[in-house]
């Protein structure tokens, strides 16, 4: 418990890196000549379970320019990315992202980080 | 209690806690009464304040005791107190009439609503201020958005849009004319603002816009048209109780500002009469057509709105003259005797002529003046109320042994007092408009009383007419689409018309009494120092100019009257 | 008090005349009868006085003295004189009436089902029910009013009974009466109006109300503008009455009354009263060239006219109905002469008149009576009528002769007698021609007389003369022939006994002409001069056209004019009609346009009077300095633009973002002008108007309709007219002056006073509490009138069931079906915005609760307060993944109902310590408490409920629900 | 003045939309109508001086006009309700047309 | 009110001034974004970069002048930290909500869009 | 208030004014609602902004209330416009 309050500060950190980097590209992307986008619709597969989880990742990605969730399923999440991107790439992204915030809003043993812990050492 | 004013805002706020409580309470048998007790409190109050006027010029109340002008002031004088006593009277025969048609069982917010509008009448008529004003009119006409669309014939609704609509841009207009009154002067006081409008052109315009917004609200031309659009689609005791009501709360605001600030200001006098004259022949002209019953009576509701503009601008006419009230006195109180006994007059005829028609229509079941499933035959059905209907048709053209010979000599006396062309003018309108009344009313009287509809045998009369007429029954609810009834109308259900009838007959042979409290209440809105006096206290200066312009480097203007109170602490009345 | 005794007695008729009639039924006749006989009795004395030259008496009834309006009765010679006539023939037609009417009256009028089978002129009302008697009274005691007043209002009084009497009695006659009786309202309320308004400026000009003391005014010698105004309107109302041009048409038509009425209306009463008038105020006019002229150009022209409208009908009613109307012209133009002599010869005729028209009328009465008609060719089919009724045919000789102006008869007399009024005319030519067209109706007179009697007694068609029909004649009451009778022949005992008439004509004649000092001499026998010679060429002419009656009734036949008084009047109606229909053509629409503009445009318009035509904008007085700032100018180009697209937009979306746009534009506006307590309170309403305006537009068709380019180019006109109105109002009316003490006043004394910081906040609840009262009632009951309006729908209508639209056909297209199951899933969507609304609902009660708590030092307070809590409310609402009502049905309403009620009795506390809503302050614990606090929790309370109103009805199906079930508990809602 | 301008503008766009056919353009026209009077309530306080009315925050000198500040804040309050009651109406029958009659029905 | 203010230097002005200036870069590079973008989807996308981070920004540089003004209190800054919490969370959830609306709704995406996710 | 602040924020004015006038202009002449309701969301805060920028010229004793209550309630017209999209579907 005390250690995933711990991992706070770091994960919000690296949240507001996310944001501002991403917004540096919306800014670059929009101000620079030439095609924004093409933007590119993404069905993530969530790892976590919980509603908080599964909130707290949809207002990660959001919160994020140039990403932004669509619509929840029950285990999967629709992501609209504006500035388009590998396909792979983007979901190897949120994954990263997801897994951070897991850190913070569950458990050890819990099964999605576990999960989360596979999915991470498959890559 | 040493200050009788202190009760007046109990006229406003009993009607508005009662209005709550009626919200709250689940028994309709406790808000039926409500409905009926708290008018008739109103008018007892009335009454008692009217006797009590007999002694004193106006009392007042400086809402909270702060100090005069700042606090929001209730005064009444004889006028005031005795357009209460007629609106309160107009409300109790009102709920009556509406109890008799049904609305009051019908719905469960109607003696809430009711309440609500009264209390928001009767502070109106007492308010001195006039943003107060303002929200008084709004507390007024809230309730009667919601009564016009809910009680009536299938237009109502959209009825009710159009009136919400007109009524709300109007208010918006009267509120920015408050707005340009504190932009010029710095207060909205009426009595800070006595005389005012004739010192100050510019206070002259944001006075006169007031005076636009309220000659809107009373149906003068050229904005009329709303009025004989909206009223008739409502039940009968709705549009018995806006007729009583609204149009005169607006009048006697017309009166109140025109007397106060304008100090019956010659300068601006023939405009009032140019659109009194043509709200005149515009009401009356017009309400020779029209396919509802009521509709011809609304129309006669915006001639008689004309008749009193008239009667109240004609006494501003004789340009020349420095000093109105002194110079022209004869006029002035003929001109205002007339606009207030005609105003009386006609709410007491109109609220009679919508109970007696009102009460057949909702019988028999039918709105329509002609055509098929017109109302009709009414002289041979029902004969009570169709004498009582006639004694209030000769009313409203001014018969005798009715209050309208009254009103008319006292129109006509204004009209005589003025003299010369402006004087002939206005009594030549306004006679044609009796005139075309009584061609309306004709047609009312054939189609209505007369004519036996198509079961007589013989085909009905001048068919030609009313090809236009759209199709709307009244809808009522035990009525709808029901042949005319075996069972003829209730005694209990003629009640107003016959109380209305009979008071119209009493206002003619026993004139003196009311007279007197009618000269009384002139001479108050002649000399209104007695009204300034009572809300600014003694010492201050009648018609005291309030705008200090920039660059007026003559020292601080003392506000009023150099009263003392006005450094700081607040002035008890206790 | 001989006057208020005959005018008593009168009275006491019209008051017992329903009772009698219940009581003896047509008999009644006698007792009134009996009544009037005393009536007239009483009158004699007050006659013998002022007919002897004597001043009359004087009798005051009070009525209105603080007007001055009392009713005075004076005994003057021509009021009298009328006052004995209305009486005397009175008395006879009650008589008449006895026999006359049905024997069993019917309880209502016009009811006899026959009638209404029969043809148009036929007469109707035998049997005029309970109300004849009561009318007929009625009619006399407004005659006797009218006549014996000399007070202009008790003469405008009794001139409308008289008016309305008649008017009644016709109309008692039956449906088809109708029309008539509606024609004689009209054109004698029209001339009531002439009389009105004469009567007004008489009032004015001579200051008084007594008609004796303003006939002797100088006003009309000095005044003649004023005179002949006054004059006119009074020959105008007088011709109304008696019938003259152009109001000649609706005499005729009242026929459809019962005899005795007719006999009244045109002996006695209502035309007689037109008469009376011009001779009462010829005193004052007998001068003016215009009072001449009119009287004797109108009187003439109308005696000959109906001369030739009386040789062209065949009802005798009808013949007799012109005849009246010629005879009043007689009269009239007689009055229009102005000398003594003229004025006597006009009551003399007017005398005269009386008895044989009401002798001839009741005669007529009895022919009917006897033979079943009255109209001319149905006598003719029958015999020997003479010898069945010689008695009536006696009579109707003797009146018919009188009017023809034979001798010996009163009827020649008087005749002879205005003939030479004519002929003293100064003027030789007018002289002339008036003497010319007197001849010419006298022929007229003579040719119709003749016609009376040939055609009701003596012609028979040649078919018919075999035939011994006339002894079917049904049996005709004594009562009834004798009453009609004794009037009709009164005129020639009368001729032998003139000399009593001398004195009454003189003193008849000096009240006409003050001026005058006459010296009547009636005689049968003036010498052979020009009136002999003018009667016996009428009597030759004649002669001649009685002889030629069929041949002039064949060439008559047909219209004499190309229109009739009747279809003049129908046609103005008709015009009134349309012109109505216009005008309210021109606002029928339930559309607000029609009745915006002109609102707008009288806004407007008066700006431009205050601008251009008084001058009394005082543009001297310069703009406060310092007035503007960037931000303002910064707003303004944010507010044009957006007011400039929601103005253009289709979408109804679109203007909600716009709208949402200049609102908040406003929003910093306002802050940005020092008013953070607005600003705050408009942000919030901003947020709950966006709800509500998505409430009710997802119900509505996503797209406005386009304006027509009618419209489009009007609302622009008009929007650069207010827009720069507004302008130009705004920068003249506002910042010109200093700043306004009151203002001054409260921010230096809110916090000594009130020990609150925030001034607004603290006008709100404690200066001007009385506002805020009345503005939450407002607010309270915009929500009890929701649930009011919609109560009163039923739910089809209310919320009409369209078939809630598939998921749009786009999104569709673009999704496999995994994905729209996923998408449509509310509930799992709408998780994250609950989780927002479960943080955010906290804090927002929270901050409201500050909000309410600080009010009165920072801003913040009731209204506030409860908007941010009702947004948190809105919150829950939004953010539910069903829409479900936010309070419990019925809730409500009370919260409404308490939020004004503890505002209202708040108020009513402040007399504990004071007065209606005075604050009163108290220290508990340390913490300072105002009674005004509780005063905002009713604000809070009003505001609260309407929300939850508007979010509960507007927002879920409740209303369809309660409907739907009939569920009282939900329906409460 | 650029507030005149502000409410004119306003006053101009209400005038436009109020006298159109639906029923929810003639309540955003009432909406920018309310605006322009509230601004020009405001207004009359004179725009000189705008310091925020509290007592002890701000100097008499500097000071907004309190008054039409309250003014203000009722006349927002009614208008919103009034809004509000007319949304009510314009959706009755899911027609805000008010060239036509909305078909209605009314309750058993 | 707490009266506390704190001497104006240079680093004051930066504290108000920078986050301010920031703040409205944020809300032009939304705005030019959004006008870039081809679809109603994608402007919802970018959006957040005004009405997330720009806010903030504003947010901060308020309660520095606030700061700078009248000093420090815990009130105001319990204050922006509900403000900043409001934009940054709440707020952005909400434009999920849009975000969803104008998917399901008719409106074309960008032809280009690479919607092979939604297919399967 | 020092020059180099009064530059920064007129600075910031500048771009907020330029970029709220882009916005609003963007609203009127998009004739697609879904970008309008997007947009209005923009303008909502760019007011908010404004107010934060012109209350650092004039004391403002609700500045930050302001700044909290309009983020607070910044959501009610965001979900109100999302689901005037959606026409009241959920
Ligand atoms: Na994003
Ligand atoms: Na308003």
């Amino acid at each position: 418990m005390i250690g995933r309050i711990a991992r706070v500060p770091a994960v919000s950190l690296w949240l507001l890196l996310q944001i501002l980097k991403s917004t540096r590209d919306v800014a670059r992307a929009s101000l620079t000549p030439g095609r924004v986008g093409p933007p590119v619709i993404v069905r993530y597969p969530l790892m976590g379970t919980t509603d908080l989880q599964a909130t707290m990742l949809s207002w990660a990605i959001t919160v994020t320019p140039s990403t932004l969730v669509i619509g929840i399923g029950d285990r999967e999440i629709y992501v609209h990315c504006v500035l388009g991107g590998d396909h792979d790439e983007l979901i190897a992204g949120f994954k990263d992202m997801e897994r951070r915030l897991l850190s913070v809003l569950s458990s050890k043993d819990s099964p999605e980080r576990s999960r989360s812990r596979e999915e991470g050492s498959e890559q | 209690m040493t200050n009788i004013g202190a009760l007046l805002p109990l006229f406003a706020g009993v009607p508005i806690i009662a209005s709550a409580a009626a919200v709250l309470i689940p028994f309709s048998a406790i808000r039926r009464v409500l409905a009926f007790a708290v008018p008739a409190a109103s008018l007892i109050g009335a009454f008692a304040l009217l006797l009590h006027l007999r002694g004193e010029a106006a009392v007042a109340i400086n809402i909270g005791s702060f100090v005069p002008g700042v606090s929001i002031p209730l005064v009444s004088d004889t006028f005031s107190a005795l357009m209460l006593t007629l609106c309160a009277l107009v409300t109790v025969l009102g709920v009556w009439l509406s109890d008799a048609t049904g609305d009051i069982r019908r719905n469960r917010y109607f003696t809430a609503l009711t309440l609500l509008l009264l209390g928001g009448v009767n502070g109106a008529m007492l308010t001195g201020d006039l943003f107060n004003l303002f929200v008084w009119v709004e507390v007024m006409l809230l309730p009667s958005y919601a009564l016009l669309a809910m009680t009536g014939t299938k237009r109502r609704i959209s009825a009710g849009r159009l009136f919400v609509i007109v009524n709300l841009v109007t208010s918006t207009l009267l509120l920015a004319a408050v707005g340009f009154v504190y932009g010029v002067a710095g207060t909205v006081n009426l009595s800070a603002l006595a005389g005012a409008a004739r010192e100050d052109g510019r206070l002259a315009f944001a006075l006169g816009l007031v005076l636009v917004a309220l000659c809107i609200k009373a149906g003068a031309t050229p904005v009329h048209g709303w009025l004989p659009q909206t009223y008739p689609h409502t039940s009968p005791g709705v549009m018995a109780l806006f007729a009583g009501l609204h149009t005169k709360v607006a009048l006697y605001a017309v009166i109140r500002v025109w007397t106060v600030a304008f100090d019956l200001d010659p300068s601006w006098g023939w405009l009032l009469l140019a659109v009194a004259l043509a709200t005149t022949l515009t009401g009356s002209i017009a309400s020779s057509s029209g396919s509802r019953v009521r509709s011809v009576i609304a129309w006669q509701m915006v001639a008689g709105v004309g008749v009193i503009l008239a009667s109240l601008a004609v006494g501003s006419t004789q340009s020349g003259i420095e000093g109105a009230p002194q110079l022209a006195a004869p006029l002035v109180t003929a001109s205002l005797t007339a606009t207030i006994v005609y105003m009386i007059h006609h709410m007491i005829t109109v609220g009679g002529l919508i109970s007696a028609f009102g009460v057949m229509e909702h019988h028999y079941g039918t709105v329509r003046v002609s055509g098929q499933n017109s109302l009709h035959g009414m002289w041979w059905r029902e004969r009570s109320l169709a004498i009582v209907a006639v004694v209030l048709v000769a009313s409203l053209i001014g018969l005798p042994l009715t209050s309208g010979l009254i009103g008319k000599f006292e129109v006509v006396r204004a009209g005589a007092e003025a003299g010369g062309w402006t004087g002939l003018i206005m009594l030549a309108v306004v006679c044609l408009g009796w005139f075309f009344g009584l061609i309306a009313m004709i047609r009312l009287w054939r189609r209505v009383m007369w004519d036996r509809g198509a079961s007589s045998g013989s085909a009905p009369e001048h068919e030609d007419e009313d090809a236009d007429d759209d199709e709307d029954e009244y809808t009522d609810v035990e009525t709808e689409s029901a042949p005319a009834p075996e069972k003829k109308i209730a005694g209990i259900a003629k009640g107003p018309a016959v109380v209305f009838a009979g008071l119209s007959i009493a206002m003619f042979f026993g004139y003196q009494p009311l007279a007197e409290t009618v000269d009384s209440a002139v001479s108050g809105l002649i000399d209104t120092r007695g009204y300034v006096q009572s809300v600014l206290g003694s010492d201050a200066v009648e018609g005291h100019s309030l705008i200090r312009p920039l660059g007026g480097g003559d020292g601080p203007i003392e506000l009023f009257g150099g009263d003392a109170s006005f450094d700081g602490e607040r002035e008890t009345s206790k | 008090m001989t006057l208020l005794l005959s005018i008593g007695a009168s009275a006491l008729a019209t008051t017992l005349a329903w009772p009698l009639t219940r009581l003896l039924g047509r008999a009644a006749g006698w007792p009134l009868a009996l009544l009037y006989l005393a009536g007239f009795v009483a009158l004699l004395p007050e006659a013998s006085t002022v007919f002897g030259g004597g001043a009359g008496t004087t009798a005051t009834i009070s009525w209105v003295p603080a007007r001055g309006w009392e009713a005075v009765f004076v005994g003057e010679p021509i009021g009298v004189f009328f006052a004995l006539l209305a009486l005397g023939i009175g008395v006879i037609v009650l008589i008449y009436s006895t026999a006359y009417l049905d024997k069993k009256i019917p309880a209502e009028a016009g009811t006899v089902p026959a009638h209404s089978a029969l043809p148009p002129g036929t007469e109707l009302a035998k049997a005029p029910g309970y109300a004849f008697y009561q009318l007929i009274t009625a009619f006399t005691l407004g005659m006797l009013l009218l006549v014996l007043t000399d007070s202009l209002a008790v003469l405008y009084v009794g001139w409308e009974i008289t008016s309305l009497a008649s008017f009644a009695l016709i109309l008692s006659s039956g449906r088809p009466a109708f029309a008539a009786a509606m024609r004689t309202l009209a054109a004698t309320f029209a001339g009531g109006l002439a009389l009105l308004a004469g009567i007004a400026i008489t009032w004015f000009y001579t200051g008084t109300d007594r008609i004796s003391d303003a006939l002797q005014s100088s006003v009309w010698g000095d005044n003649v503008p004023v005179a002949t105004l006054v004059a006119v309107l009074v020959a105008v109302a007088a011709f109304s009455k008696s019938a003259q041009w152009p109001f000649h048409y609706w005499l005729p038509g009242a026929m459809a009354a019962a005899t005795p009425v007719s006999a009244y209306l045109h002996a006695a009463a209502v035309v007689k009263a037109g008469i009376f008038l011009a001779m009462r105020f010829s005193p004052a006019f007998s001068d003016l060239d215009v009072w001449q002229t009119l009287l004797i150009s109108v009187g003439l022209g109308t005696a000959i006219m109906a001369a030739l409208f009386a040789l062209q009908k065949f009802d005798l009613k009808q013949l007799m109905a012109y005849s009246t109307v010629s005879q009043l012209g007689w009269i009239i133009a007689a009055i229009g002469v102005g000398t003594d002599a003229a004025l006597a010869a006009a009551a003399l005729h007017t005398l005269a008149h009386a008895l044989f028209k009401s002798g001839l009328f009741m005669l007529v009465g009895v022919v009917d009576h006897a033979m079943h008609t009255r109209d001319i060719r149905d006598l003719r089919k029958i015999a020997h009528r003479v010898r069945a009724m010689p008695i009536a045919f006696t009579a109707t000789l003797v009146g018919a002769a009188g009017m023809a102006g034979i001798p010996p008869l009163l009827g020649f007399v008087s005749k002879e007698s205005m003939l030479a009024a004519f002929a003293s005319l100064d003027d030789g030519a007018l002289r002339w021609i008036v003497l010319a067209a007197a001849t010419l109706g006298a022929i007229g007179t003579f040719a119709y007389c003749a016609r009376i009697i040939f055609g009701a007694f003596i012609d028979t068609d040649p078919a018919a003369r075999a035939t011994d029909k006339a002894s079917h004649a049904s049996h005709v009451s004594p009562v009834m022939l004798w009453s009609a009778a004794i009037p009709a022949i009164a005129g020639l005992p009368m001729v032998a006994w003139m000399s009593p008439l001398d004195s009454f004509l003189d003193a008849f004649s000096s009240a006409a002409i003050p001026r005058s000092d006459p010296h009547s001499h009636l005689a049968l026998w003036h010498g052979a001069n020009l009136e002999l010679g003018i009667t016996i060429l009428v009597i030759g002419v004649g002669a001649v056209l009685a002889w030629w009656r069929r041949p002039i009734e064949r060439a008559l036949t047909g219209d004499l004019l190309p229109f009739d008084g009747a279809g003049i009047a129908e046609a103005s109606t008709r015009e009134l009609r349309r012109a109505g229909a216009a005008i309210a053509y021109l606002t029928n629409s339930d559309s607000p346009d029609r009745h915006l503009m002109p609102l707008l445009g009288s806004a407007c318009g008066l700006g431009i009077l205050a601008v251009f035509a008084s001058g009394g904008l005082d543009q001297a007085i310069p703009l406060h300095p310092g007035l503007n700032r960037t931000s303002d100018g910064i707003l303004l180009g944010a507010i044009a633009v957006a007011v400039v697209g929601l103005c253009t937009v289709t979408s109804r979306i679109g203007s909600v973002v716009l709208l949402s746009a200049v609102g908040i534009s406003i929003t910093v506006q306002m802050f940005s002008l020092g008013a953070p307590d607005v600003g705050i309170t408009q942000l919030m309403v901003e947020a709950i108007t966006v709800i509500i305006f998505m409430l009710v537009l997802r119900k509505l068709p996503p797209n406005f309709q386009p304006p027509s380019p009618t419209r489009r180019t009007a609302g622009i006109i008009l929007a650069l007219i207010v827009g720069a109105a507004g302008t130009i109002g705004t920068l003249l009316l506002t910042s010109r002056r200093e700043r306004s003490e009151i203002g001054t006043y409260l921010f230096e004394n809110s916090e000594p006073i009130t020990g609150g910081h925030n001034v607004v906040n603290v006008i709100l609840v404690e200066f001007r509490a009385l506002d805020t009262f009345g503005e939450l009632a407002v607010l309270g009951v915009a929500g009890i009138a929701i649930l009011a309006v919609l109560a009163s729908l039923r739910s089809e209508y209310l919320d009409p069931d369209v078939d809630f639209p598939d998921m749009p056909p786009e999104f569709q297209r673009r999704s496999s079906p995994h994905v729209q199951r996923v998408f449509a899933d509310a509930r799992r969507n709408t998780v994250p915005l609950r989780l927002a609304a479960r943080f955010t609902v906290p804090v927002l009660l929270v901050v409201a609760a500050i909000l309410f708590w600080r009010g009165h030092n920072a801003p913040g307070g009731g209204f506030i307060a409860a908007l941010v809590a009702s947004s948190a409310i809105a919150l829950v609402y939004l953010s539910k993944s069903t829409a479900q009502v936010v309070s419990p049905p019925g809730r409500a309403p009370v919260v409404i109902g308490a939020g004004i009620g503890v505002a209202g009795l708040t108020g009513i506390a402040g007399y504990l310590w004071g007065t209606f809503l005075e604050p009163d302050h108290w220290d508990i614990a340390g913490v300072h408490l105002s009674s005004a606090l509780i005063f905002d929790v009713g604000v809070s309370l009003a505001v609260l409920g309407v929300v939850l109103v508007a979010i509960n009805v507007l927002g879920t199906d409740l209303m369809k629900r309660a409907s739907q079930t009939d569920n009282e508990e939900v329906k409460a809602q | 003045m650029i507030l005149a301008f502000t409410i004119g503008i306003l006053l101009a766009g209400a005038s436009y939309l109020i006298v159109q056919r639906d029923m929810i353009r003639i309540v955003f026209g009432v909406t920018l109508l309310s605006h322009a009077v509230n601004l020009l309530l405001l207004v009359t306080g004179v725009g000189a001086w705008r310091g925020e009315p509290i007592a002890g925050h701000t100097s008499p000198a500097d000071a907004a006009d309190p008054l039409p500040q309250a003014f203000v804040l009722t006349a927002i309050v009614i208008s919103m309700a009034v809004t509000i009651y007319m949304c009510a109406l314009a959706v009755i029958g899911h027609n805000d047309d008010t060239t036509t009659v909305p078909e209605t029905g009314e309750a058993k | 009110m707490n009266e506390n203010p704190l001497s104006e230097t240079i680093w004051t002005d930066l504290a108000v001034g920078v986050p301010a200036i920031l703040g409205a870069l944020c809300f032009l590079t939304a705005m030019v974004a959004v006008n870039r973008v081809r679809d109603a989807l994608g402007r919802t996308n970018t959006m957040s970069v005004a009405t997330g981070l720009g806010m903030v920004f504003f947010i901060l540089a308020a309660f520095a002048h606030v700061t700078v003004e009248h000093g420090f209190t815990w009130v105001n800054l319990g204050e922006v930290l509900i403000a900043i919490f409001a934009t940054f969370f709440v707020v952005t959830i909400a434009s999920m909500t849009i975000a969803r609306a104008v998917f399901m709704s008719d409106t074309p995406l960008d032809p280009d869009t690479d919607t092979r996710d939604l297919d399967e | 208030m020092s020059t180099l602040l009064a530059w920064l924020l007129g600075a910031a004015l500048v771009i907020m004014a330029l970029s709220l006038v882009g916005t609003a202009l963007r609203i009127v002449f998009d004739r697609d609602d879904e970008t309008r309701i997007v947009l209005a969301d923009i303008v909502y805060f760019s007011a908010l902004a404004l107010f934060a920028l012109f209350m650092m010229w004039r004391e403002s004793v609700v500045a930050l209330d302001v700044m909290m209550i309009g983020s607070l309630i910044g959501i009610l017209s965001t979900v109100a416009l999302a689901r005037l999209i959606s026409r009241g579907r959920r």
